[in-house]
Order: C-alpha cells, then structure tokens, then sequence
C-alpha cells in the first residue's frame, strides 16, 4: 500500500449515545461530515467531545446509535481496522520508544509496513515539519510537555490518513508555533484532503481551520455550520453566548407590539426594532432574551445604532482596544472600543449598540428568533 | 478474524485443556482423601471413592491440625508483614534513589536467590540455636523473610518504576514526604506486584518444609507442612491423611487468591498523568 | 525434691493413639511411678531427620538428654560421638543371665566402638522378604523350598498374572531407586556369599568382585530376563514397592518387618494371606542374611542429667519395656523373656516368633563406623547403569565401590 | 550520616547478613575443611573444590541441573505468558482458571511431586490405567532416562507455571489500557501491539520471572528428590539433589558446601548474564 | 497551623543552570520575584519554563546555581518542606483516589492536617469554585481532560499556599472558563497576596494577569518586565516577535545618517527616522533589523506614519478585524485592520507604517536600539 492512504471519507453518526452510569456523556449525536471535510468539534469542558472521537475511533463502544465511516457500519470494527489516526487530548506516548519510533511506529503497522528506512525518513520529515528533530533520539518522559504534543500530533501526521481525529493537538504550545502549526495542518489537509475531525478550545483556531464548526453543550449537539454562520447565524442563546471571545451582552425582555412599531423592552431598555408592517410582527409578544456582543457595543455613533446613557466604571486594555464595562439602569454592558477612544471609568457615555451585532432569543427554549438585527421567519434549524 | 461461535469454543476448549491439566493430579488426590485407606492404594486404581468416608479427616483433625494451621497461619502472617514492612521501603529506595552501591544491591539481591538452601541449613541452625532463637516461631519467620525478601524487593521495586514518578513529586510539592508518599500513593497504586509478591512469600512460608523441621523441634511449634510430612511415617506412608491435611492445606492459599485476586486491576494509573 | 526432668526426642508421641504411642506412654508412666524424682519429657520430631538433629543440636548445645537414633544413622552417632557411654550404667552391670536373655546379643558389639557403648536398641527391625501365603497355595509353590534364587524366580514368575500381554501383577517389586534406599536383594545376594559382610577393612566396599557380579546380574535378571520385576524398578522406593504390594500389584517384596501391621491392616487382599520368608541364597544351604536396624535410643553426652537419662532408657530398652513394645507396641521382642509369657503363645505372634528364628539364624549388622547407608544406592546405581547404561557390571560395581570409598 | 537509600534498606540488609550471609560464610568456611559428620576437620584449601570438579557425578549433576533447569525455565515461562494473556480479562471464569493453575503452586511441593509420581508410575498409577482402557501400550516413564528427564521438566511446568502467570499477569497490569489503545488506532493489530507494545513494557517483568524460574529451578530439591530419586541412572539427579545427599546422607558437608558455592556461582554469573542481556537491549 | 498560609515570600535564582546531557535546560537563570508578585514566564515550546518551576519546587536539582525563598536558601531542602504549591503541566492526579480525596490530599498532608470533614468542606467549596463539584465522587479516569486540569489547579489552589506555582494551568479550558478561571485566580492572588509564578503560552493571559512577564528562549531568560514594557519595549529582537498574537515584520536595513536627516534604509524602504541633530546620531551607520507589528501596519493614514505602496495579496477575517498580505517591493506585510476597511486582494495600496509601533533591532546582538518610534540611549537592560 503507498504511504498516502488519504482522499477522505465520510463519517456519518446516527443517534449515538453514551452514558455513565446516570451521567450522560454523548446524547444521541445525528452529525454528518462529507468526504475531507474539516469539522471543529467546540464545546465547554465535559460537553462530549472527547467521548464522540473515542466512539468514532473504536475506543469506546456507544451505548446505541450507529457510525458509519466512508458509508460502512463500523460500529463493531476494531480501531485498527478502521484507518484512523487520532492525537489524543493525553498523548499517550509510548514511553518505551525515541521519539524518532514513536513516530515511525504507525509505519510499521500491518498493511502499511514501510521499509525501516522509508519509515524513518518519513519520521524525521515530520519532525523536522513540527520543530521536534533535535529530540528524535530522546524519550517522551526527556522533553518538555510541548514537545510531547507535537510527538503526538507527528505520530498522527506521518500516516498520512484518510480520517484523521485531533483531541487539541496545539493546546500546550506557544502562541507563534501554534499559528505555524495551523497553517500546516491547513495545508495537510488540503494536500490529502482526509476527513479532519478537530476538537479544540481556540475559537480562532476552529474559525480560520474548519470548514464547520459543531457546537457541543451537555453531550448535545447545539449546532453545526459553517464559521460565519455560527458566528452570525447561532442557533441559540447558548450557541451565541459561547462564540466569541466574551459572552454576548444578555437582557431580558420581551418584543412589544406598539402603536409606532415593533419595540424591544427589557431592563430598562427600550430598542425600536422595526415599523408597524415589518416582519417582526412574528415575534410579537414573545418574552425573549436580547444579546449584543461586545463588539456591537461602541461609544461612537456607528452604523445604525441605538444609543443608552451608561456610566462607564472600568475600562480594561486589551492590546490594540479596550474594554470596557458601563452600567445602564439596570443592566452592566461590556463593550470593546479602540484603545485611543478616550473613556474613563466614572464617565457617563452614551452607549451605542449596534443593530447589526442584535440578536433576540426566546426566553424559554433558547432558539434564536432575530440574528443581525432581522427577524428571523422560522425558528433557526 | 474468526467468527465468534469459534472463537467461543475455542476458548472453551482451551480453558478445559487448561483446568484438566492442572487439576487432574489434585483431583486425584482429592478424591482418594475420601477413600478408606485400602483403597487409595489398591489396584486397579478408581478415581471415585466406593465409599465415601471422612476418617482421614476425622484422623488429621485428632492429631491437632488445628494447631498446626495457627502455627503456620502465624509464621505466615508475620513473613509477610516483616517482608512488605521491609520490602517495601527497601524497594522503593531502590526503584527511586540513585545512590552509590546500588549495583551492588541489586547483586546481593540476585546472590541470595542463588544460593541453594540446602546448604544454608546447618549453619542456619547451629546460628540460629546460638542466638537462642531454636525452635521458636520468630526464627522461622526471621528466616523465611531472609530468603523470600531479596525477591519481594526486585518485584516491588520493579513495579514502583513503572509508576508514573510525577505522581510521588505531585505528593510531595503536596507536603507529603517520602515514606508518606510511598503509603498514601506508591501502596495503594501498586497492588498488583503486591499481591505477587504476597502469595509468592505465603506460599513459601505456607509449604516449608525444609527449613521448618530443622528449626523446629516441638509439637507445640510444628508448622502444618511438617504436620503433612509426618504422613511420610517409619512405618509406611499415611496416604489418606497426608492427602486430606494437603488438601486442608491448599484451602488458606487459594481464599488469600481470591481475596487477594480482587487487586489485580488494570490501568490503575489511568487519568493521572499526560504524557 | 523438684523432679528432675529429662527430656527425649522421639518419633512417637505418647500424646497420640497409635499402638507404638500406646506403648511409649505406659512406659513412661510407669517409669514415672517407680521413679517420682524423673520427669520425662517428650519432644516429638519427624523421624527422617530426628538423628541428625539429635547430633546437631548436641554440637550447639540444644540437644535434648535422651535421643532416639534410627540404625541407618548410627554411623554419625558413633563417628560425631555425641553420646554418653551407657556402659557403666546400664551393660556393664548385665550378668550372664540377662545376656543370655538377648535375642540380639550381637547388637551391643555394634553399638559399643572403642570401648564405649553409644546406644541401646530400643526395637528391632530387619530387611524380611513379604510374600503372598495364598498366591503361593494357588501356584502350589511350597515356600519353603524357594531356598535359592533361582527357586525365587521361579516363584515369582508363577504367582505373576499376565493379562493381554499386560503385567497385572508382578512376581516381585524391587526397590532399586537411588533414594530412600536399604538393601536390595543383589545386596543380599552379596553379602550372603561373603559371608554377611560388605564391608572390609578401614571400610573399604567389597563389591568389585565376582560375587558381586553374580549378585547384580541376579537381580538385573529379574527384570530384563524372567521379567518377573518392573522395568520402573528403578525409581521405586521402598514405600513405593510395599504400596504395590500392599495393593496387590506385587506378590513378593521386600520390607522392614515393621511394616507388618500396616500392610495387613492395609491390605487390598485377605491378609491372612501375609507371610514372611527367609531371604533365598545361591547355593540354598543357609538362608540370605537378616540385615538388623532399627530404633536406638542415646544419652547426650553433655546431658546435665545423664545419671536419670540412663536409667530412663535402661528401662526402655528393658525387658519389662520389651513386653509393653510388643503388646500395645507390635514390635518383635528383643529379649527372649517375652516370648515366653503366656499371652505371645497366640498364633497372631507366630510370625514373630518365625522372625526371632531367623535372626537367630542370620542375624548381620553393617559396621556403624562406616559410612554405609548409601552403599546400598551405589549398589542400586550399579543395576541402574548395567541395564540403562550398558556398563558392564563389573565397571559399574568398581564405580560404586569409590562412591562408596569416597565417602568415607 | 547514612544516605536515605541505605536507611530504607537498612532493616533488609540487616534480615540478609543476620540470616543469609551469617550462615552462608559459614557454609564457605566448611566448604574449605574436611567435614564429616557435621564435626569440623582439617582446613583442605581446595581440596574440596577440586575433588568436586574432577568427579564425574558432579559433572553429571551439573549437566542435569543445566539441562533441566533450562528447559524447565523456557517452558514454564511460555506457559506461564500464555496463561497470563489468556486470563488476562478479569471475568469470572478468568478468575476461576486463574485459582484453578494455582492449585498445584499452592499444594505442597511434597504432595503434588508425589501425587504425580502416582499418576505417571505405570504399575501403581493411571498411566496402567490409561493403558488398559484405550489399550496402548505408553511406555514405561519413569523408568527410561528420557522420559523421566521429561518428566521432571513437566513437574516443574505443572507446577510454576502459575507462578510465571501471576507474575507476568501483574506486570501486565501496570502496562496502561491507553497505550494499547493508541497502538491499535496507529492500525498495529493484536500481533505488533503485542510485540511492540506488551512486550518491551513488560520486559522488567519478564526479567525477573526468567531470573527467578531459573534460580527456582536449579535450586530445587523437591522434584527430582520424590518424582525420580535422581533416577534412572543418575539421568535426573541434580546438582541439588547432589548436594543433599552429600551433606545430610553421605555428612559430607565440605564437599557439600563447596559443590552449594560452586552451584551459587554459576547461579549467579548465569543470572547476571541474563540481566546483563535485558539490560543492554532496552533502555527508557 | 492555619489553613491559610499566603502573605506571598520572595523567590530568587541565582545563577541557576540545569543541563541534560548536551542539552541545555536552563542556562544560568537569575531571577528575583517580590513577596507576593505574579510573574508569568513565557517563551517556546521546551524553552525551559517547567525546569524552572520544577527547580523552584525542589523536584529537580539544579546543576549549579542557588534558589531562595523568602530569603532562605532552599536549593538542598526537599519538595515538601518548601510550602509550595503547583499545579503541574500534566497535572499528575492521584489516580486512586476520587477527586474529593485528590482535592483534600494537601489538607490531610502531615504539619497541615486538618481535620478530615474542615478538608472536606474545604474540597467541596474549592470544586465549586471550579465548577467540578459535581465530579466530587468520580476518579481522574472518568472526567473528561479539561475537568482533569481543573482537578489539578483545585489541588495546588486548596492550600492557600504562599508560594504558588502554575505550569499552563487553563490549556485544556473553553475560551469562557478560561476567562472565568483568570479572573477567579486573580481574585485568589489578591486575597491570599501569595507570590504566583504563572506558565503560560497564552499571552492575553499573562498580559491580564501578570505584574511582571519573565520571556525565556532555549533555557536563556531575556526579558523580565510589566507586560506593558514587554510590549512596549522589548529588550531584543526575540521579544519583540515573540509578544504579540503574530510576529512584527521585520526588514533588515541600515540607518543612514544623510543630509536631510537619518533614514533607515533597507528591504526598498527609506524611511526617515529624525532630523540631523536628533538622537538617531547614536544609531547613525548601524546595521539593524526594523520590526513592525501587523497592528502598526494600516491602510489609512493615523497618526505619524510613513506610506508605503504595496499590493495586497491575501486578506483574512480576525473576528471584528482582518489581516491583510500585501507586497511592498520585496517585502511582504502583514497588516491588521478593521474588518470593514475595504481592501482586496490584487488591489493596490498606500500601506501606512505607524511611527509609534516602530522597533529597531542591532543587526548582530539583536538588542533593542529604538522601541516605539523612539532611539534609546544605552541599550535596553
Ligand atoms: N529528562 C530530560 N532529559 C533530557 N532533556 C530534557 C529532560 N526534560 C526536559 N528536557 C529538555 O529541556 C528543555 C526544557 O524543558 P522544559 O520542560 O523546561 O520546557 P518548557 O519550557 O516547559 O516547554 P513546554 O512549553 O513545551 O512545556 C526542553 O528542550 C526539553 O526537551
Ligand atoms: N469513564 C467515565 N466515567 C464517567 N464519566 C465519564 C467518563 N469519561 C467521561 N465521562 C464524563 O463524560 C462527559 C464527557 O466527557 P468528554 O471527555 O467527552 O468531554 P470533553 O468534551 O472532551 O471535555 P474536555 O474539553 O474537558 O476534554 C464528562 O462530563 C465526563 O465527566
Ligand atoms: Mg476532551
Ligand atoms: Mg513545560
């Protein structure tokens, strides 16, 4: 067999599920991913992202639901029968291998079985690709936790798969490798075109990688979509709430019906949302929860924006801006500006929160009900 | 792969080959501890008994097996403290800390395993009487720990390398110093090899019988396997008693197993470090 | 006065209820009633290893004041001379009478080396061939005329029973391991045509000769030409033999005649069927001879209380004893006095009587002062490497006579 | 001051020189005097060592113990390694065959030896039993060279074969669930993991249960002492064997001694070879 | 004692060296740390972060060098008596124990010894801290990684400890705990004003947390400085590109001392620095490296700035950013602007270098020579 196995292949789960005991780790996960696709798995720490790769790699068995890979039932396949490589969140290192077999090892596996030299002139490439080929000689245990990663995520890359499961390969390295890093693996990726399964806890990472990106919350999955659409289409207030670098600005409230248009009101606020005979007469009524990220709350006049008296009472760097936390009435808004924008804590500002940054969610069920500033005419998904 | 009803009936197949193998010379004798005393010997041989008669029991029982099993359940149980009390420490010295001489005493330890105990016993004796330690059940145990610690140590030692070592730092940045780490943490991770090590030391102890009847010289001290021995009698060998008191003898050992056995986990570190 | 207390190592245990134990205890108390100021005090050993102990523990200083000596170790005894003469104390005052009462009188000339006596015998036993009474009668052998050992193989190969070609039951079991060894019927053989030695001077083996020869091919014959003894002969032991015996599997054997009430008792036949015969010779004119052994008890010669030990084991070892030895004990009397009482004139002591005829008649000690015991297994090593190792039996005897040589 | 190391060994060292070391200089000492029942003769050099090397048994006893004990070890080993991977799961029925092959490492030595030698005789045993039901004709066993050398070996199998299982079972034990794991997702099957994975970690393991089958072997009295006598023809008599019968038969304890040292000696180069060999092929 | 045993110490290197085998780990680290200080060091993967903490710690001997702790030498003392606290890089979780018992083990350890319900409490209280609580009766191996980690920071936190060692303690978190968890560590920090020695890769974290910022490179501390001075005035080239989510551009060049002023001129740019009877005399002549970060590379003019043509060839989204490519010459810039500046790729640009975001690096030692658009006297440090 040539030592390119790649050119993805479908993964399907269908309902699976896993439970421990009374805790319940994955809740019947539906998730399709086409042939070399590049999906993000994203999610609070415990969400089940770990549990969905150890099922999709043959570690665990699910209590029910199917996996199929490249359209097969693999459910009952052994790991090495399904030609997966995986990095695992621990590493897991053999500490009886030089870093130098470490890597080589999967070449030596039946039905891939290189030629020791081949092998190991495929190991030193990737290492020298992951910055790790002073250590080849050395033993896991003799190198830094970084470098371990980076062993780890070698003895994944050097099998060149057709699927290929990262538990957060970059997690424990530096700022400048770990932009490196994601730009070779982009480039594996398209260089193969396998199946990429990411699991990481870097936003930014899974917005410039993935193609898209599944939001996990309590071993249910919130959503899946694109980068963009999760970011400015999310399906939920959980979903909105976790993208971004801070969480969306929240407001209780609810959407009245008045005679001059269609208003949101809610802690103190009172946002006109649209006339009479637009589209949010759907939402009439409906008690909902308004979020506004930070960056749609300014202190300049920008766009289309509704303005709110605030007291500014802390202002925080944040390399090139600032943030900055002010209290209207009721509510504490975060907002982020330019750092040169010149607030002080203990000013009185006006707030300008930006329609487009706008997003209305139902108070009960958490679906998204206004995305952008619009309406929206369905519920999300 | 094969298919899975095969694999089944292979494994059935298997585990029968292996059981009969192993229990078919103890079923034996077994069986024959229920048989009156003419029959054990008699020819042809019958593997079950005509009648079944608890006589040899009754007959070991009468001749103070009872004391016996103490004496040998308290030689037992103090070779094994004395050896985990020392081994373990020792051990753990030797998986952990480099320190001049250990070359060396990883030599002795191979050089007591070497030596062939027959040869031991004369000096160990006259030794062992002028330290006034004769016929006592201390010197048993002294000298039971003598000859099984050296290996005890190496299993200890062996299985304590295998530890993850940052889970001993880890205690100890906690506040723990060594011999408590070596309690709360070392210990209890390593109940494998301890387990190992225990039933190969309760064996010993359990089944001596060379060193026993050189050292002990009452009936008030007789260990069982000198009790089993004296089957083996001037006027002839007591077949049914002996095998009934070997059979007694085995029930300890295989309870401590299983009891034990329970300990034989895997992936006790699981979870704990990365790497 | 505080009693004295001595204490002996023994293999019995009065404790106990075999009908030796039964003996040992009635001889103790009573001992104790005539003697209020001795205690005796019993310290029950394994009896493979009690000789040893005895002498060791005697060189620590540990020893006990009596010991009981099993005739097969007597050589350390005397040779470590760790017992106390018990000369002046017990034989010396003998008179003429009394050794008169003997049945083994050549048994003091044994125990006694340069003038001290290490032991008194306790109870005897020797080397007796078990036969089956009844298999005889069947075959219609007369045993009395199985007087040679071509007689004996005869025998044998009569009361042997072949079924399909398969051997149900042998004529004869040898015991010819090199372990847990006695004398085995070549030994015998040997020894008979010298006159019941095997030893010669500075006990130098005398085995390399053509009687010895004609011994080893006697016994090897049994095997590998009348087939009328097992081929695993070899690893056979004693006990193994007399287990076969015993069950039926054998129809001769040898045995210490100790074993007499084990294998009755034992037996997988009727055991009226057991009987005892004289040992077959060459030439047929005397019988082969009764090797002696047995049980001896010592006095530790540091012994503190040598003075009570004594008296103590003058009295085991007494006539008054020897009547306890044989009823509860079972033993053969060693004093002629016994048998005259009335109640060992029942036929069940017949077989006792029978031995004390042929003791009388062939009675041979080995020289305690050699180192012997294992003779017997450079003899059986001898047979072993004539029929396994194709020596020639003259090589193999010369080789067991420096085992042997080398030893001493 | 005494380092750390010294005073966790301390209380071991002291146990080994009190009851191992004291004895055995002494049993050094006798092995440069003429001993005859157990009384102190004349110092002989080394008169005892070298009437041992020159005489033919002892060359025998050695070939024997070599021959035996070696086979024994590789034998027991693989049985042992083969039982621990088969019951290496922990159902129940793992743990009942595990308590099963313990039962001949429990019982005493003595009585499973003789229990064998029961079985195995042809004239008192099941081998005649064996026979006379499926009408073969087995030859004797105990009474060819071979055979019984067979025999002994397979004494020692049945016997330690636990012991190498349990051993081997507990190191596989500390091996981590997670290696194994990854190894299979690297696509090695159950044969590379077991050779590339299992093996290598287990090799301390292995080490000490070869180490020990071996010196257990060698050093071993019971076996051949009740199951063949040493017999036929000396073909099983073992340098121990030897060695108990010159010292408590013949009360020979010089040559004894000496023959133990000599014994003790080669137990030891061979042992530190063996560890040498471990040692030189694996690091980490 | 107490249980709470803060009120930070001093912590000082002196000259502290660790090698393995060829390799060095640390190469004569001098560093001291004020009572109560939180320091975070920072650098590349197997740049000797973990040496230094583990030497700190007492786990590893140094090969040279003295460390002191509140003032005491402590470089013989063993881990235990040195009343540190550390969370470790792999976390090191006592397997058989739940991670209720893991949590009190510091408390039961012996010279604190609570009482075992006070641990408990103590345990339970630091779990929800850490939002574990619900794990309390699980074993390390039935947590998902990131709950592992925080059993681990739980742990080190549970003392109160006055010295206080962080080896990445947030890598395995979501973007949101981990914010949550800075907060709640600094908040820790200032209640216990225990000394916290803080490894990190991420550098908002250590900028938000940090009063000094140690940089480290191959075992070889360069800088130690506020986390505004790190940025600001790097002390060398290194520094300068490692701070900063991505590297400055830099142009080697030289400075040239003409008529109409000094210019740096190199990479096709000539850009002038002062005026002839400036400071830049100093630097007159150098051969240096100039350093631009993408931050202080625009499309609109701001501020003092000098234009460059370019073409941009590649934009990408940052979030409320973008990050352009764009040649000038033969130098290619990275930029970061707005996300709704309208740039394209081909087009054809006035790239604005900002004066105050400057940097000019000697050529040979790499060593600062004008940070901020500014020439330095001496040279930094
Ligand atoms: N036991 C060892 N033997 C040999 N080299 C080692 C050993 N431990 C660490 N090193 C080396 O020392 C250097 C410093 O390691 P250290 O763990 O301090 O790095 P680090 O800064 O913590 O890196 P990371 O951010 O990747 O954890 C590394 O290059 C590493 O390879
Ligand atoms: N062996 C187990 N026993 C019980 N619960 C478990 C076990 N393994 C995982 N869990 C639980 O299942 C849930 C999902 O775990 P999983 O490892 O998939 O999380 P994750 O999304 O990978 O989290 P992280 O980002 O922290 O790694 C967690 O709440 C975890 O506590
Ligand atoms: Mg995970
Ligand atoms: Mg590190």
């Amino acid at each position: 067999m040539a030592s390119v196995e790649a050119s993805g292949e479908a993964i399907e789960f269908q309902g699976v599920s896993k439970r421990y005991g009374p805790a319940v780790a994955l809740a019947g996960l539906d998730l399709a991913i086409a042939p070399g696709e590049f999906v993000s798995l994203l999610g609070p720490s415990g969400s089940g992202k770990t549990t969905t790769l150890n099922i999709l790699s043959g570690l665990l068995r699910p209590d029910s639901g199917t996996v199929l890979i490249g359209g097969r039932d693999v459910t009952a396949l052994p790991p090495e029968r399904r030609g997966i490589a995986m990095v695992f969140q621990n590493y897991a290192l053999y500490p009886h291998m030089t870093v130098a077999e470490n890597l080589a090892f999967p070449l030596r596996a039946p039905g891939r079985r290189l030629p020791p030299e081949r092998a190991a002139a495929k190991a030193a490439e990737v290492a020298a690709m992951l910055g790790i080929d002073a250590l080849l000689a050395r033993y896991p245990k003799e190198i830094s936790g970084g470098q371990q990663q980076r062993v780890a995520l070698g003895r994944a890359i050097v099998r060149d798969p057709s699927v290929f499961l990262l538990d957060e390969p970059l997690s424990n390295l530096d700022a400048r490798l770990r932009l490196r890093m994601r730009r070779d693996l982009k480039a594996l990726h398209q260089r193969l075109s396998s199946t990429i399964v990411y699991v990481t806890h870097d936003q930014g990472e899974a917005m410039s990688l993935s193609d898209r990106i599944a939001i996990y919350q309590s071993g249910e999955l919130q959503q899946v979509a694109s980068p963009h659409d999760i970011y400015r289409h999310p399906a939920n207030l959980f979903v909105a709430n976790f993208m971004g670098e801070r969480e969306m600005n929240n407001v209780a409230g609810r959407i009245h019906d008045r005679q001059d248009g269609f208003f949101f009101e809610g802690g103190g606020l009172s946002l006109e949302l649209g006339p009479r005979d637009s589209a949010w007469a759907a939402l009439a009524g409906r008690a909902v929860t308004l979020g506004i990220r930070p960056e749609g709350v300014g202190v300049k006049p920008q766009g289309e924006s509704w303005a709110v008296a605030a007291s500014v009472h802390l202002v925080e760097p944040a390399g090139p801006d600032q943030i900055l936390y002010a209290q209207a009435g009721p509510v504490e808004f975060c907002g982020r500006t330019k750092a040169d924008d010149p607030v002080r804590p203990g000013e009185s500002v006006d707030l300008h929160l930006l329609r487009s940054e706008l997003y209305l969610f139902d108070a009960e069920t958490g679906r998204t009900c206004a995305a952008a500033g619009e309406p929206l005419d369905g519920d999300l998904r | 792969m094969l298919a899975r009803p095969v694999r089944r009936l292979l494994d059935v197949g298997v585990s029968a080959l292996i059981v009969t193998v192993a229990l078919f010379p103890i079923l034996w004798g077994f069986l024959s501890s229920f048989k009156p005393s003419a029959e054990i010997v008699s020819f042809p041989p019958r593997l079950f008994p005509s009648t079944i008669t608890f006589e040899h029991y009754r007959a070991i029982y009468d001749t103070g097996i009872l004391h016996y099993l103490l004496n040998s359940f308290l030689v037992s149980a103090g070779t094994i403290a004395l050896c985990l009390a020392c081994g373990t420490i020792g051990a753990y010295a030797l998986a952990r800390f480099s320190f001049r001489g250990k070359t060396l005493v990883t030599l002795v330890i191979i050089m007591v395993m070497s030596i062939p105990i027959p040869s031991l016993l004369i000096p160990t004796f006259t030794w062992i009487s002028d330290l006034g330690l004769i016929n006592t059940r201390l010197a048993l145990v002294l000298v039971y720990t003598a000859y099984q610690l050296p290996f005890v140590i190496w299993i200890l030692a062996t299985y304590y390398q295998s530890l993850p070592e940052e889970l001993e730092w880890s205690a100890a940045i906690d506040g723990y110093g060594k011999l408590a780490t070596l309690w709360k943490i070392v210990l209890p991770l390593s109940w494998p090899g301890m387990v190992a090590a225990t039933l190969f030391v309760i064996t010993f102890a359990w089944n001596d019988f060379v060193v026993a009847v050189v050292l002990l010289s009452s009936e008030e001290t007789r260990t069982l396997p000198i009790g089993i021995y004296n089957y083996l009698g001037f006027y002839g060998r007591d077949w049914g008693p002996l095998l009934a008191a070997a059979m007694v003898s085995i029930v300890p050992l295989l309870a401590i197993f299983l009891v034990l056995q329970r300990y034989f986990v895997a992936g006790m570190t699981g979870g704990s470090v990365k790497g | 006065q505080a009693a004295e207390t001595v204490t002996m190592w023994t293999f019995l245990n009065p404790e106990k209820d075999s009908p030796r134990d039964r003996a040992l205890r009635q001889i103790i108390e009573n001992f104790e009633a005539a003697n209020p100021e001795i205690d005796i005090a019993v310290e029950s050993q394994v009896w493979s290893t009690l000789t040893e102990k005895f002498v060791v523990s005697h060189r620590s200083g540990t020893a006990p004041d009596i010991g009981w000596i099993v005739g097969e170790a007597m050589g350390l005894l005397i040779n470590s001379d760790t017992a106390a003469d018990l000369g002046p104390p017990i034989a010396d005052k003998w008179d003429a009478a009394y050794r008169e009462n003997l049945v083994l009188p050549q048994a003091y000339d044994w125990l006694t080396k340069d003038g001290k006596l290490h032991a008194m015998p306790i109870m005897a036993i020797s080397l007796v061939l078990f036969y089956r009474k009844d298999l005889f009668a069947e075959a219609g052998i007369d045993v009395a005329k199985v007087k040679t050992w071509d007689a004996f193989a005869d025998a044998a190969k009569k009361v042997q029973l072949e079924k399909d070609g398969r051997v149900e039951r042998w004529g004869t079991g040898l015991h010819l391991s090199t372990e847990k060894t006695t004398m085995s019927p070549a030994a015998n053989a040997l020894m008979a045509q010298q006159g019941g030695r095997l030893f010669g001077e500075k006990c130098k083996a005398m085995l390399a000769n053509e009687d010895g020869v004609r011994a080893l091919q006697m016994q090897n014959g049994l095997i590998t030409e009348a087939k009328v003894a097992s081929p695993e002969s070899f690893v056979y032991t004693l006990d193994d033999v007399i287990e076969q015996f015993t069950a039926g599997k054998v129809a001769i054997t040898t045995a210490g005649n100790s074993r007499y009430g084990s294998i009755a008792q034992k037996a997988g036949w009727d055991a009226a069927g057991l009987g005892i015969m004289p040992w077959p010779s060459f030439d047929g004119t005397a019988p082969g001879p009764q090797l002696l052994s047995g049980w001896f008890a010592a006095v530790s010669k540091d012994s503190p209380r040598k003075e009570a030990a004594a008296k103590f084991v003058a009295y085991m070892t007494g006539p008054e004893a020897a009547e306890l030895w044989t009823d509860p004990g079972g033993q053969v009397p060693i004093y002629k006095s016994v048998f005259a009482q009335a109640k060992f004139q029942a036929p069940a002591y017949d077989w006792m009587r029978e031995l004390a005829g042929m003791w009388a008649a062939a009675e041979v000690w080995l020289p305690p002062d050699c180192n012997a015991t294992r003779t017997f297994a450079d003899l059986n090593t001898a047979s072993q490497k004539v029929v396994l190792g194709e020596v020639s039996p003259m090589d193999a005897l010369k080789a067991a006579e420096e085992a042997t040589a080398a030893r001493q | 001051m005494i380092p750390r190391a010294y005073r966790y060994l301390l209380p071991a060292l002291l146990i080994e020189v009190a009851f191992v070391f004291a004895p055995l200089a002494i049993g050094i000492y006798y092995s440069f005097h003429r001993v005859r029942f157990f009384e102190l003769g004349a110092f002989t050099w080394f008169q005892n060592y070298a009437d041992v090397l020159s005489s033919s048994a002892f060359v025998n006893s050695l070939l024997v113990t070599t021959t035996f004990a070696l086979t024994a070890t590789v034998l027991t080993f693989v049985v042992g390694f083969a039982l621990a991977i088969f019951l290496s799961r922990e159902g129940a029925p793992q743990v009942a065959i595990r308590a099963v092959v313990l039962i001949p490492y429990v019982i005493a030595m003595l009585v499973g030896s003789m229990l064998l030698k029961w079985i195995l005789s042809s004239d008192a045993g099941l081998l005649s039993l064996a026979n006379a039901w499926l009408s073969l004709d087995l030859p004797t066993i105990l009474g060819d060279p071979d055979y019984a050398m067979a025999a002994l070996v397979a004494n020692g199998v049945w016997r330690d074969s636990a012991f190498a299982m349990i051993l081997l079972l507990a190191g596989l034990k500390s091996i981590s669930p997670t290696l194994i794991a990854a190894a299979r997702i690297d696509g090695a099957g159950t044969w590379l993991t077991f050779r590339a994975i299992v093996l290598p970690l287990l090799r301390p393991t292995i080490m000490i249960t070869l180490v020990r089958l071996l010196l257990h072997f060698t050093n071993v009295l019971t076996f051949a002492f009740i199951l063949t006598g040493g017999g036929p023809n000396d073909a099983t008599e073992t340098l121990t064997l030897r060695i108990y019968r010159v010292g408590f038969q013949d009360y020979d304890l010089g040559t004894a001694n000496a023959m133990a040292v000599i014994l003790a000696i080669v137990n030891i180069v061979a042992v530190s070879l063996l560890v040498y060999a471990f040692r030189r092929r694996g690091r980490g």
